[in-house]
């Protein structure tokens, strides 16, 4: 058997037959499903250590099968699909921890894994994509595959937040539709190439070209939540937390900020695309982001949203990053997609515990919450401090980067953004975490504890909740504290950079 | 024969009309079906003219055709009319 | 020539005598077998097709132009095998669907309908084609008013009145055509028509009765109450196979007999008004209340798309560009394909809701994505084959209309198809919405026949593949296609 | 020439009047008179095939047919229109263009353009196993259409009988009635089986025979025998398909001998038609007749 063949299509298929798998799983048969699923998803990182490997020592991977006669759909590891399979692949293992606690004892469990798996499955494959038509078909699949996930409370609200969903996401995949078949049109069948391919239609494409860039943009802008295409983000804030976590670290809007990053380095090219004077107009869209994101997060109550839009404000970080032009600013947005991820569903985690533990969901409800789960506080209180970039963590290292590519490209005000951001950060979350630890608890109005059924009498809420975010909270730090290191996020980061200016 | 067929030709080209307009116009099913089964026949007679077009015996290709065109006509004109009939059941229930 | 081209003729039409005749348990089994045999027959003559071309069969042994031929290329081929795999799906969906006393009327029309559409597809006599097309008529005519109430009567007495008249402009145009040429045989035509007054008007009879038939808007006024008030199994046949009976037709037309760069003008007309289809259809769709309903008027919308294969083709070939024109073919062929697999997938869904919950309004399926999740799973692939996403057989069909299009600059083309698929995804989506409510008590259930569910999931699974492995039917619309430009094998 | 021209002008003079009297008995007769013009036409083209078929069926039997509607269609609505005179003014100016495009087309076509497949059938005549032109036509060169067309009255039948009409009240006996039918039915039977037999040399055949007995049959019905009502018996059902069910066992059939389908040995073909024929217009005449009892006219 022809492993190099093979193991990029292993990736999205395990994800398939375990999501197969667990259709035929009965709703009761609890063990046998979280069994499947656990399987599959460890499976699924012994993959990705392997697939590693092997890229380390220089095996290729790729599969290649004919869609058309000018049509192929291409799975292949490079360094970047290698740092995102990475990524995802560990999420999604403590995800399903988490899901697995979460919904314990709720209905439709198997309609849920089903399409969270689904999800697994075209988001290994977008990581995989080695042409644009690939990207796209799993993109799209995506969207699809999530929709259950987000209206799977069968409540109004739900729903609503599902037809937003949807509105902009399919919107976004036409207009993605569009902007790829007219790149096929012009060039025919390509592949992604660090460098770009578009660059020999310069001298007689160059509005076309700055037409389907802007398209593109607008396409993948959409999940990646630029603004005024982040409408959706907030509102699919109803969705059961492990879904949230998802949405917000792995599948959704990462696939849209690693679209950009596809689009920029191994579409166009981001030499040409600085050319074509297309990015800085991108920059300065994910430079407003920024700045709205953190505005706005600042005048949620809902937990939850402030959350939302405190994505929306860190995923134009990415963004941003790479449309600045320089090795610091691509080190700092390749860097920032681990760190984000990491950050990001360490929160949501934290959040999905206090909602299900004591149905907390207000930010004015976490007074003194702290002293009563101090672990769960604990991780959050790791994470938002990352999303402030306080140093040593996490988001520290790659605002540094950031703003070091900012200043090196001569663009001042990207520093002075990340200062602003920074200090809206330190605004939506200081309060909380000063309210969790040293509030006065409010016993009274807090509910009771929902969870009785704990694994552990002593630990503040069930195991399978509380292990996943401590696992994320130590990632995160360590990301920090270890970014020096090779194998660090901001290594691998700063190892892909170096091969995409190579000249 | 060139008389002849134009004759046919033109009077079937004219029935086009007729049966068009009368087919588009009227409401009532029986109308309508009138109009389409004249339709028809002007569409045979298009056929018969041209079967004479040549000098000599009349081609018998189109006279085939015709034949098997009326068959056509009339099964569902009978298929229409019970329909008809079928609904006027329903109505007076 | 195969052995087993009088099998796939005779065996729905036998099929539909014995079940005439015998209406009991063995005659019921006997006629299967016959349909069946027909299948497999229609699976090893495109075998044939594939190993060694184009097959032709001079009924009567006369050949053309004295006799009949038949003619079996690649897209002949593609549409007999479609032909077979989804009348097999929806006799096996019937089996179970149908009761009281219309089920022994069903099945001779039923079979006679698999019969004509065959004969169809195989015949390339330009009168013979039409007495094909009224036996179509009249066996889909029947078989719509079978549910027996008022207004699916009057529908199918109006589809009647409609069809008929298509079919005669059709014949007023043969008659011309046969004025002019002097021959019926669609190949002996082919590039014999000239561009010439009359030959104008006689394309023109002939598209616009096509046109008619097919339900080209705005001609598609009595589509939508048809084959909504059929019952699901003739409504799937209807808008999967019948419609596209006599859009097969006007592609030969089109593509055999007139030089498609000649009418270009005309061509743009009939993409306008598909433009027009594709909108006004998926408005409506999204608009119904009834889940039969939504599935006729996207059934007019999805026709709209069809008829982009025209403009896109010419202007491809004015242009001199016959790759992008066989790209354009390819399109419209997978188009046919996907839409009839996933079209007939909905209404035997829509069919399945039904009877699972006695009602076929969209207000009423609240609960359905618990109580028939595999039923509804099956509407949503086929929704993401309507609208065009992957992986799928639309979405290989959008893929290359939209890169001919681009290529082209036709961008209104291009808008509408991207629209177009937004729009869909409205009336898709609407009712998947609905099913994902839940209910404050759970809707009564009655369990359908494994027979119904195992023929709409075959239909999902062969869209799936159609997505997955496209390069197959793309391989085989272009075997004797005997396009006008030259460098088309 | 001249008469060409009077029976053209009156073939527009009934059709027009036709197709927009006021009254349905007075449309439908003018209808019947216009499908006899017709059958002059042809016969003054040559086509007295096509005459006897005009005159039988479309004349005849759809003249019937549409008589015994006409009289259930005796209400106001018969001569409503469109109402809108947009609309109107469209449909006339459609009509109107309809008209002149086809009638220029084809007299830019007045010219003949080659023999066109005329010498073709008179060459092969000698092998087709009849010696008349539209009959081998019909039976051999193109029997695949008619294979399809008798399958065309089969479907008819099938979607009407599924249509489960209910059954029309039994007519009353009348004795005048009961005479005619004595003398008549008979007459046709004989004119229908000459017809058949002279399909093969000379101008008749299976469909205008079919006609004939239809009539007979037709006339039985109104003598008050109800077709419909043993529309359940399998011998009804036999006879109704007979026809169809054997032309497409021979045409299938010859197939396993090494022929094409539908291709006769040269030998056989004579008689094989003449039995085709035979139990075709067994079928035509019953098929005719259930299409004539199911529109309804056989009710009172």
């Amino acid at each position: 058997m022809n492993w190099n063949f093979w193991l990029p299509i292993f990736l999205p298929l395990s994800s398939l037959v375990t999501a197969l798998l667990i259709l035929v799983i009965r709703e009761n048969q609890h063990r046998l499903r979280t069994f499947v699923n656990l399987l599959g998803a460890t499976l699924k990182i012994v993959m990705v250590a392997v697939v590693g490997y092997g890229v380390y020592t220089q095996h290729a991977y790729e599969a290649r099968m004919p869609l058309s006669l000018t049509l192929d759909l291409v799975l292949r590891v490079d360094d970047i699909s290698l740092l995102f399979l990475a990524l995802s692949s560990t999420l999604w293992f403590l995800t399903t921890i988490f899901a697995v606690g979460y919904l314990e004892g709720s209905p439709h469990q198997s309609r849920f894994f089903c399409f969270f798996s689904l999800c697994m499955t075209a988001t290994m494959g977008i990581s995989l994509a080695g042409n644009l038509i690939t990207f796209l078909i799993f993109y799209e699949m995506l969207t699809l595959a999530t929709y259950p996930l987000i209206v799977h409370r069968g409540t109004e609200k739900a729903l609503r937040a599902g037809r937003i969903y949807l509105a902009y996401t399919l919107v976004g995949g036409a207009v993605t539709l569009a902007g790829t078949a007219w790149i096929h049109t012009l060039v025919g069948p390509t592949q992604f190439a660090h460098g770009g391919v578009l660059a020999p239609l310069a001298p007689t494409h160059r509005h076309q070209l700055q037409a389907i860039f802007t398209l593109m943009i607008v396409g993948l802008g959409v999940k990646a939540a630029l603004f005024p295409l982040h409408g959706w983000l907030p509102t699919a804030m109803v969705a059961p937390a492990p879904v949230s976590a998802l949405l917000h670290a792995v599948a959704v809007v990462k696939a849209g900020v690693f679209g950009i990053v596809r689009l920029i380095y191994d579409v166009f090219g981001v030499k040409f695309a600085v050319s074509l004077g297309v990015l800085a107009p991108l920059s300065w869209l994910a430079g407003f982001t920024i700045v709205y994101g953190s505005i706005r997060a600042l005048f949620q109550h809902d937990l939850k949203r402030r959350l939302a839009y405190s994505t929306v404000s860190q995923l134009s970080y990415i963004v941003l990053g790479a449309a600045v032009f320089g090795a610091s600013g691509t080190i700092g947005a390749l860097a920032h997609l681990v760190h984000q991820g990491l950050m990001k569903i360490t929160l949501f985690f934290c959040a999905g515990i206090l909602g299900e533990t004591w149905g907390i969901h207000g930010v004015d409800e976490l007074s003194g919450i702290g002293r009563r789960m101090p672990l769960t506080m604990g991780a959050f209180t790791i994470a938002a401090f990352g999303m402030i970039g306080t140093p040593p963590m996490a988001g520290f290292v790659s605002k540094w980067y950031l703003g070091l590519g900012g200043v090196r490209a001569g663009d001042y005000w990207v520093l002075a953004v990340l200062i602003a951001s920074s200090v809206l950060n330190c605004a939506y979350f200081l309060p909380i975490i000063h309210d969790a630890w040293f509030g006065k608890s409010r016993q009274d109005s807090v509910a009771l504890p929902q969870r009785r059924s704990l694994v552990v009498p002593a630990a503040e809420t069930s195991l399978p909740l509380l292990l996943p975010a401590l696992v994320t909270a130590f990632m995160s730090l360590t990301a920090g504290l270890f970014a020096g290191s090779h194998f660090s996020p901001l290594g691998a980061a700063r190892l892909i950079t170096e091969r995409m200016y190579a000249p | 024969m060139t008389a002849q067929y134009s004759v046919y030709a033109l009077a079937g080209g004219l029935l086009v009309g007729f049966a068009f307009h009368a087919l588009a116009i009227h409401t009532h099913v029986l109308k309508r079906i009138l109009a389409w089964n004249t339709l028809g026949s002007a569409a045979f007679l298009v056929f018969g003219a041209i079967a004479r077009r040549n000098t000599g015996a009349p081609d018998p290709v189109p006279h085939a055709i015709v034949i098997t065109g009326i068959v056509v006509a009339i099964s569902s004109t009978a298929l229409a009319l019970a329909l008809a009939r079928r609904i006027d059941e329903e109505n007076k229930k | 020539m195969s052995g087993a081209l009088p099998i796939l003729i005779g065996g729905p039409f036998a099929a539909a005598m014995v079940s005439f005749l015998f209406t009991g348990a063995i005659g019921r089994a006997l006629s299967v077998l016959l349909a069946t045999a027909s299948a497999v027959a229609a699976l090893a003559t495109s075998i044939e097709v594939m190993r060694s071309g184009v097959q032709i069969h001079a009924l009567a042994g006369w050949g053309a132009p004295l006799g009949i031929e038949l003619r079996i290329d690649g897209l002949a081929m593609l549409m007999l095998l479609l032909t077979a795999g989804i009348s097999l799906a929806v006799t096996t969906f019937a089996a179970g669907y149908l009761k009281g006393d219309a089920q022994p009327h069903f099945w001779p029309l039923w079979y006679f309908l698999w019969g004509a559409l065959n004969t169809v597809f195989l015949v390339s006599d330009i009168f013979s084609l039409y007495v094909c097309l009224e036996l179509i008529t009249l066996a889909a005519v029947g078989g719509t008013a079978l549910s027996g109430d008022r207004i699916a009567l009057s529908a199918s007495l109006r589809y009647l009145m409609s069809a008929i008249m298509g079919s005669l402009a059709y014949l007023l145009g043969v008659a011309m055509i046969y004025a002019q040429v002097g021959t019926l045989d669609l190949t002996q035509l082919s590039g014999r028509l000239g561009s010439s007054w009359s030959s104008g008007a006689a394309l023109s009879l002939v598209t616009a009765g096509l046109a008619m038939k097919t339900a080209l808007f705005p001609l598609h006024f009595w589509l939508p109450a048809a084959h909504s008030l059929a019952p699901a199994p003739i409504s799937a046949a209807l808008s999967a196979m019948v419609v596209k009976a006599s859009f097969y037709v006007l592609l030969r037309f089109w593509f055999q007999l007139s030089e498609p760069t000649s009418n270009q003008l005309a061509a743009h007309l009939l993409g306008a008004l598909g433009m027009a289809a594709v909108l006004w259809g998926s408005v409506q769709a999204a608009l119904q209340e009834r889940l039969k309903l939504v599935v006729a008027y996207s059934t007019v919308a999805q026709i709209g798309y069809l008829f982009f294969i025209f403009p896109l083709f010419g202007g491809a070939l004015a242009a001199g560009r016959s790759e992008w024109a066989q790209e354009a073919w390819k399109g419209g062929i997978i188009l046919i394909l996907a839409h009839a697999v996933a079209k007939s997938a909905m209404f035997l869904v829509s069919g399945a809701l039904l009877q699972t919950f006695g009602s076929d309004r969209i207000s009423d399926l609240k609960g359905a994505a618990v109580r028939a999740p595999l039923t509804l799973a099956a509407w949503g692939i086929a929704g993401i084959s309507l609208i065009g996403l992957p992986p799928s057989g639309g979405f290989i069909a959008k893929w290359l209309l939209l890169t001919t299009a681009i290529r082209q600059e036709y961008w209104l083309y291009v808008a509408v198809l991207l629209l177009g698929g937004l729009l869909a995804s409205v009336y898709v989506f609407r009712v998947l919405w609905h099913s994902f409510l839940t209910p404050e008590e759970m809707p009564s259930v009655s369990r359908i026949p494994g027979s119904m569910s195992i023929s709409i999931l075959a239909l999902t699974v062969v869209l799936l593949l159609m997505g997955l492995r496209p390069a197959i039917p793309l391989e085989f619309t272009l075997i004797g296609i005997p396009l006008p430009a030259g460098d088309l094998r | 020439m001249v008469l060409d021209l009077l029976l053209a002008a009156s073939l527009l003079l009934t059709a027009w009047r036709s197709l927009y009297a006021n009254d349905p008995l007075q449309a439908v007769g003018l209808f019947v008179a216009y499908g006899l013009l017709l059958a002059l036409a042809w016969a003054r083209l040559d086509a007295l095939d096509v005459a006897l078929a005009e005159a039988g069926i479309g004349a005849g039997l759809t003249g019937a047919l549409l008589l015994g509607a006409s009289r259930h269609a005796a209400d106001r609505s018969f001569s409503d229109r469109i109402a809108s005179p947009m609309m109107r003014a469209f449909l006339a100016a459609g009509a109107l263009s309809l008209t002149s495009i086809v009638a220029l087309a084809l007299w830019s076509l007045r010219k003949p353009r080659g023999p066109g497949i005329a010498p073709l059938v008179s060459a092969k005549l000698s092998e087709s196993g009849v010696k008349h032109p539209v009959t081998s036509v019909l039976l051999n060169f193109r029997s695949w259409d008619t294979l399809l067309e008798i399958g065309v009255l089969v479907v008819a039948a099938f979607s009407i009988l599924a249509l489960r009409l209910a059954r029309s009240p039994p007519r009353k006996y009348d004795p005048m009635l009961a005479a005619l039918v004595r003398v008549m039915v008979p007459i046709l039977g004989v004119c229908g089986g000459y017809l058949l037999w002279a399909g093969s040399h000379r101008p008749g055949g299976a469909f205008q025979a079919g006609a004939l007995l239809g009539a007979a049959g037709v006339l039985l019905q109104l003598a008050g025998y109800d077709l419909l009502a043993d529309s359940a018996r399998r011998g009804f059902r036999a006879l109704l398909v007979v026809g169809f069910g054997t032309f497409l066992c021979v045409g299938i059939g010859v197939s396993t001998l090494g022929h094409q389908i539908l291709e006769y040995p040269p030998t056989q073909a004579g008689s094989l038609i003449f039995w085709i024929e035979l139990v075709a217009t067994i079928s035509i005449a019953v098929t005719l007749n259930l299409l004539y009892a199911a529109s309804g006219s056989g009710a009172t």
